[in-house]
């Protein structure tokens, strides 16, 4: 993997000609409030390279809230016709658990049947990663990952030295076609001085299990009372799921135009910790009760999908122990329970 | 419903502003104007009709005269929806309510003319309360496009359903900062959506306006309002401004 | 010559609320002209007893949703003067230009889709729609853009939310107010032809006066909504601190009717725009003077039907000063930063200038900030006053021509004034005489 | 959204679109279950027994039926639709000759082929027997590759049955044991059974749990109280085969609503061996 340098102003200088030049949206990691979001960017000086989590994962790009699949005249069958809307789009300043994430997502819409809605995206995406230079009170990822996964779906990786410099590491064709023109040079770092600089800030939590083991642990918890405890308290809110880089269910929906002329069937962000999520004909719901809600939630990052991927479906970000205004839905405070409650 | 249906607005104790988010819709009248045939709106038009396919319902019931009239509307109307909070639930007109005896609450307004007998007035009452609804349009005001997605939905012959879920869903897809990490107190938790969290995105923290979800983790919240060291009173007069679910606020 | 009209119309149409007119003369003699209000009370003022300082606002709001903007600002000011809270200048041009949105909003509204099918005798603006589609276009153009106005700034159309006591809870971006001083600036072409149309129908407007005395905000610096001392046409320049309200607007219950009424100097006054253009139209913007002038108000007027040219004055007043707003704040540092608000016991009262003329609101708190009184003084109210005067003055000079013409005159009168019945904390309820 | 030179070969498909069936023959059986034949209009639809479509009217949405006729390679199916919400209600509202989006067919298949030489026994419930009804199309056709085929048959009331006309042709069939029953019969003249279908289980006699299979498809409550019944009667829990019911939006194993842990119903299902799916709390 080649490896170059690149002074903090020249990289902004390079983006701000990425904006100019208006063939692909350049996104960043922008401040709202006294948090970051994934904004896109008019110039480069609103890009930060400086954060600790974004309140949304990049999924949104993949996935968007609101994603047309189908336009139609309405109820006429023959007049189906699809649509698959996809932009080029660099996403600048990702961070390894996010990359992770992006891959888990890649798997799940391309194995099986293939969702080309999500894969055109992912298809016209340059993703530049970037690791962390500053601490997230919740975060837990570096137990949660392996640090050469990001590298399966970054095009490039920013290493912050100091103030003015940054590392880049160049992942992919697309990493190096984007840095075309840039001021870059070569490395004269070692490894080791990387890897320092890779690892700046620690987490001050780790995760007990990994995917080899995770599933069997949690197996055995099935019936264990934290799932009705930590529900109890639950709002059935979806916050945690839908600021999870890893979960991605939806909705699909008809909507038509005023004009009842033409409609479009729309794919939504959904989540199973809203109540009516697992509502079936006759008003049957088979995740009625809040805590096995919260528990198929927590399942579905510790069992299903490292069963199904060898991948710890929790990547460790932090965002749902954030989001949750009850205070229950980190996968720390499950563990942390579960032992308080032994 | 193959015939355009012929739609009627009526008004009760409220401030309108739910009828301003119809005349708000711009052009989008014109549309809805195509897919209906508005028979009887006092507010823009003279002229009434014997019968309605649709009667919108704004306005919460505080006489005995109002609810004669409302029930003379739900006997010649087909679908009879409640739009706006104080249909809804009563909405801030039931603030009224939570004085016991509403000769007091005539006095705090007319002070020595208050038995006049003319200043009847009896506890609020949603129109739910005095006469069968078919469809509640929750919010004060209503978000007017979700008006038009359910007038569109009538239209077409499906069956509308409004959300039953925290507007904290529709906060998180804002991408808002959440008003607890600003150290406020917010009802979005168990706040009923549909607004697109519009108070949370605009830097205040959700009051309700359209009441509770179905079933809205009541002893959570209290948990949480209790951490903020608000008395049980307080939590009570923070969840009713609009009128919520009574019990939520025991 | 008809001699004869007995006129009763039950729930006057596209006013907001509820009015009714009653009319019996017989003979030539006048039995009973009564204007009546029965919408029903709400009891605002017995709501807010007993509840915190930061929900009355969102409380009063819910007044009137037409006026929703103005009660928030009485409100706001009411509690900041009980409190003592001061509020800073970009807060202040907020708020002036908020209401500015929702003077061209409510403005546009009454004029074209209430008012103007009276001038064209139809029976709403649905036919319009069909005659004059190229106006009612440009009218949806032009209230779409004040709601944008207020959406923008106090982020969302009725209600607002951004507006809090001492402060706003988010600025509008420097993006969102370039893109909206350009529509402003758009638009005024929009307004000039607009009224080059209420020209063209401004001859139904009927030929009626009856003098009266004027009230409403005024101050020194400009032609005022947002601010300032309370004056009328009949002090002569003088003006009363907004403290003493209540020595001006005089509630009172009178035999025959259901509402509170007021009188100042007179037996009754009038509010609202023609009452702010008489007593402030030296200070309007060149444009506005010269479309009011196009329209046939060349300085005090007592035609009340001339309320709604003022309204149009009014809009394109509001139009051009929110342009000035809107470069003044795109020159300042538009950072938020959210300020502490210090709770004090207190008794504070407000005025503002509403669409349909001024409002008052005075609040008594404890020094928890817990609310111990309130008073809410709505325009509406005071003009009923003036409605009944101007019904007893227009009956007989009109009655020769029938009871339909008649009828669609009283009719008229109403909707002239924007009476906004919902509003009712005060009022009274009828007992129909028939 | 002009300027996209998108890598990926294969944007010009999506798993999304529904292709176009037209409804050929339509009968209602009940006040509120339809039997719709329709026919692709490109393809056969190349279905096997158990499986669904997702069905759909443009501005109305989607929903997945369970395909009713046995496999075939005509263009036509067939389908009996309950008219319980949204789409179910429009669609029994179309004509002959009228189109609907089809896509699929999605989902596992009951086992046919490796239940050759065994015993058959079907438990149906209400519009359970709409999916059974493709097995048993299937296995009385081949009628030599089973050995005992047992069909019981239970609804609410005699005006809930379905497909009354092949009901009494399995009732007179030698080479079938058909029971049936009904959960009331008040207001009617039914002569038959009367009581929920577990009380017609005591009623088989020489069924051998051991060479038979049990194929059980009904309402959510069903499954439990049969289940316990095959128990009783020897069934172990991979001679059961079962069909679910979830919400489902995709049908493709993306959407996350049918899933039950690890299982997406559309996917892994809606034929399970009971014996895979009973430790799965929220299954059943
Ligand atoms: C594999 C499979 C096979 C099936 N086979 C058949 C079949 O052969 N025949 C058949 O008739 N049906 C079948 N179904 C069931 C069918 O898919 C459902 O009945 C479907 O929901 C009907 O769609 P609809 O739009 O008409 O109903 P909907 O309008 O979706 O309503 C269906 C039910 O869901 C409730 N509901 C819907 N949305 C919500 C919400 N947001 N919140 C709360 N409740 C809600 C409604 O109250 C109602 O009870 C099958 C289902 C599956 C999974
Ligand atoms: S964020 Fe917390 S309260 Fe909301 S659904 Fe998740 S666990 Fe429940
Ligand atoms: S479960 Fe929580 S910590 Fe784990 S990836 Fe999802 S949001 Fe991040
Ligand atoms: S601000 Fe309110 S609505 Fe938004 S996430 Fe927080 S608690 Fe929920």
């Amino acid at each position: 993997m080649e490896i170059l340098k690149i002074s903090l102003s020249d990289f902004l200088a390079h983006v701000n000609k990425k904006i100019q030049a208006g063939d692909s949206k350049q996104v960043g990691v922008v401040p709202k409030g006294s948090h970051f979001v994934f904004g896109e960017l008019d110039e480069a000086a609103q890009l930060c390279l400086d954060y600790d989590v974004t309140i949304l994962p990049p999924k949104k790009y993949f996935q968007p809230q609101r994603e047309v699949l189908v336009k139609y005249a309405p109820k006429d069958a023959s007049s189906y016709a699809m649509v698959n809307d996809c932009e080029n789009l660099t996403l600048i300043g990702v961070h390894p658990y996010d990359l992770v994430a992006i891959h888990l997502m890649d798997r799940a819409f391309s194995e099986g049947e293939r969702d080309e809605n999500y894969m055109a995206k992912r298809d016209c995406s340059v993703l530049i990663g970037l690791y962390p230079t500053r601490g997230f009170e919740h975060r837990f990822s570096a137990s949660m990952i392996d640090p050469q996964m990001p590298y399966k779906v970054a095009d490039l990786m920013l290493i912050k030295l100091d103030d003015n410099q940054l590392a880049l590491e160049v992942v992919s064709k697309k990493g190096k076609a984007y840095l075309e023109g840039a001021a870059v040079a070569k490395s004269d770092l070692s490894e080791a001085f990387l890897a320092q600089a890779r690892n700046k800030v620690k987490d001050s939590q780790a995760f007990p299990l990994g995917p080899d083991k995770s599933p069997a642990y949690f197996k055995e918890k099935y019936e264990h009372p934290v799932w009705e405890k930590l529900g109890e308290k639950c709002y059935s809110c979806g916050s945690c799921v839908f600021v999870c880089p890893t979960c991605y269910c939806f909705d699909v929906r008809d909507e038509v135009e005023l004009s009842l002329a033409s409609g479009e069937r729309v794919r939504y962000w959904d989540g199973c910790m809203i109540e009516s999520f697992a509502i079936c004909a006759g008003d049957h719901n088979f995740r009625k009760e809040r805590g096995a809600r919260f528990r198929h939630r927590v399942f579905r990052k510790t069992v299903t999908l490292p069963e199904k991927y060898q991948v710890m479906g929790c990547v460790g970000c932090g965002r749902c122990a954030q989001a949750c205004t009850a205070d229950i839905a980190g996968p720390m405070k499950v563990i942390k329970t579960m032992k308080e409650m032994n | 419903m193959s015939a355009k249906p012929k739609v009627a607005f009526f008004d009760f104790a409220c401030c309108e502003g739910c009828q301003l988010q119809i005349a708000n819709l711009e052009e989008d009248i014109l549309g809805l104007l195509g897919l209906v045939d508005l028979v009887e709106f006092r507010e823009v038009m003279t002229g009434t009709a014997p019968e309605y396919d649709i009667a919108f319902i704004e306005g919460s019931i505080t006489r005995k005269a109002d609810e004669e009239r409302l029930k003379d509307i739900r006997n010649r109307a087909k679908i009879l929806v409640a739009y706006g909070q104080c249909a809804v639930t009563g909405g801030i007109n039931k603030l009224k309510n939570l004085h016991s005896d509403m000769m007091e609450v005539r006095k705090i307004v007319y002070k020595d003319k208050a038995a006049m007998e003319h200043l009847d007035t009896y506890p609020t009452r949603a129109v739910g309360d005095v006469v069968k609804v078919d469809l509640i349009i929750p919010g004060c005001p209503i978000n007017k496009d979700e008006f038009v997605s359910i007038v569109k939905q009538l239209a077409l012959g499906k069956i509308p359903r409004i959300p039953d879920y925290p507007v904290c869903v529709e906060c998180k897809l804002k991408e808002n900062v959440c008003r607890y990490d600003e150290g406020e107190i917010c009802l979005g938790p168990i706040a009923r959506a549909g607004c697109g969290a519009i108070c949370p995105s605009n830097g205040v923290a959700c009051d309700a306006c359209r009441g509770t979800v179905s079933n809205p983790n009541k002893q959570a919240m209290h948990e949480v309002l209790a951490k903020y060291n608000l008395t049980v009173d307080e939590i009570i007069g923070k969840i009713n401004i609009f009128a919520v679910d009574p019990e939520v606020s025991k | 010559m008809s001699t004869k009209a007995k006129i009763d119309v039950h729930h006057v149409t596209r006013v907001e609320g509820h009015g009714n007119i009653v009319v019996d003369v017989d003979q030539g003699k006048i039995n009973k002209i009564e204007w009546q209000v029965p919408e029903a009370p709400r009891f605002f003022e017995a709501m807010v007893v007993g509840r915190p300082y930061d929900e009355i606002a969102t409380i009063t709001s819910r007044i009137c949703g037409i006026c929703s903007i103005g009660h928030t600002f009485a409100s706001l000011k009411a509690t900041e003067a009980a409190m003592g809270i001061e509020i800073d200048e970009i807060t202040f041009k907020l708020r002036e230009l908020l209401l500015h949105g929702e003077t061209l909003q409510s403005h546009i509204l009454h004029v074209c889709y209430l008012a103007v099918p009276d001038l064209v005798r139809v029976s709403s603006v649905v036919p319009l729609v069909e005659t004059h589609r190229d106006v009612v276009l440009l009218v949806t153009k032009l209230h779409r853009l004040a709601n944008e106005l207020c959406n923008v700034i106090g982020g969302r159309t009725t209600h607002p939310i951004r507006a809090r006591i001492g402060q706003f809870s988010m600025y509008p971006t420097k993006k969102e107010l370039q893109e909206l001083k350009n529509r402003l600036t758009d638009s005024v072409a929009d307004l000039k032809t607009l009224a080059g149309f209420v020209k063209s129908i401004a001859g139904a407007i009927p030929d009626f006066t009856r003098e009266t005395e004027y009230l409403a905000m005024t101050n020194k610096k400009d032609y005022a909504f947002y601010d300032g001392p309370l004056t009328t046409t009949d002090i002569g320049g003088k003006t009363i601190p907004v403290s003493e309200y209540k020595s001006v607007v005089n509630e009172f219950v009178v035999p025959q009717s259901t509402a509170k009424y007021g009188k100042f100097n007179r037996e009754s006054f009038m509010v609202g725009a023609i009452a702010r253009y008489n007593n402030n139209y030296k200070q309007l913007t060149a444009l506005s003077a010269e479309v009011g002038q196009m329209l046939g108000l060349n300085g005090v007027s007592h035609n009340p039907f001339h309320n709604n040219i003022a309204q149009v004055v009014e809009s394109v007043f509001a139009v051009e000063r929110s342009i000035e707003i809107i470069d003044w704040l795109l020159d300042q540092d538009l950072v938020y930063r959210k300020k502490e608000i210090k709770v004090k016991a207190g008794n504070g009262a407000s005025a503002v200038e509403v669409p349909r003329g001024i409002l008052f609101h005075e609040y008594t708190y404890d020094d928890k900030g817990i609310c111990q009184a309130a008073n809410c003084v709505i325009p509406t109210n005071l003009n009923h006053n003036n409605i009944q005067k101007d019904m007893e003055a227009l009956v007989p000079q009109f009655l020769d021509k029938g009871e339909k013409e008649l009828q669609f005159l009283l009719e008229m009168l109403v909707r002239a004034y924007d009476p906004c019945i919902s509003c009712s904390t005060h009022y009274l309820d009828v007992t129909f005489k028939k | 959204m002009g300027n996209c030179q998108c890598q990926s070969n294969t944007k010009g498909s999506s798993i999304y679109l529904p292709e176009i069936a037209r409804i050929t023959r339509k009968k209602l059986m009940t006040d509120v279950d339809c039997f719709f034949e329709f026919e692709m209009e490109k393809r056969p639809l190349g279905h096997k027994y158990g499986q669904f479509v997702e069905i759909s009217i443009p501005g109305i949405g989607e929903a997945p039926i369970s395909i009713s006729s046995a496999p075939s390679s005509s263009k036509k199916f067939e389908m009996v639709i309950r008219n319980v919400g949204e789409l179910t209600s429009v669609i029994h509202g179309l004509n002959i000759g009228e189109a609907i989006g089809v896509r699929g067919p999605y989902g596992t298949t009951f086992p046919m082929d490796d239940l050759k030489g065994k015993s058959l026994l079907y438990i149906t419930g209400g519009i359970g027997l709409v999916p059974a009804r493709s097995a048993i199309l299937h296995s009385l056709a081949n009628r030599n590759d089973y050995k005992d085929i047992t069909i019981l048959f239970g609804c609410k009331d005699p005006s809930q049955r379905i497909f009354v006309d092949e009901l009494s042709e399995w009732e007179k069939r030698p080479d079938v044991n058909f029971l049936e029953t009904v959960d009331t019969a008040a207001n009617s003249n039914w002569k038959g059974n009367v009581g929920v279908i577990t009380t017609l289980m005591p009623k088989l006699q020489n069924v051998n749990p051991d060479n038979t299979v049990a194929i059980v498809v009904g309402p959510p409550i069903m499954y439990k109280f049969v289940i316990m019944s095959l128990h009783d009667m020897g069934f172990t829990d991979d001679h059961i085969v079962v069909s679910l019911e979830r919400r489902m939006k995709c049908g493709v194993g993306k959407c996350g609503h049918c899933q039950i842990n690890h299982i997406y119903v559309c996917q892994d299902g809606p034929v399970f061996y009971f014996s895979d799916i009973k430790d799965l709390k929220e299954a059943i």
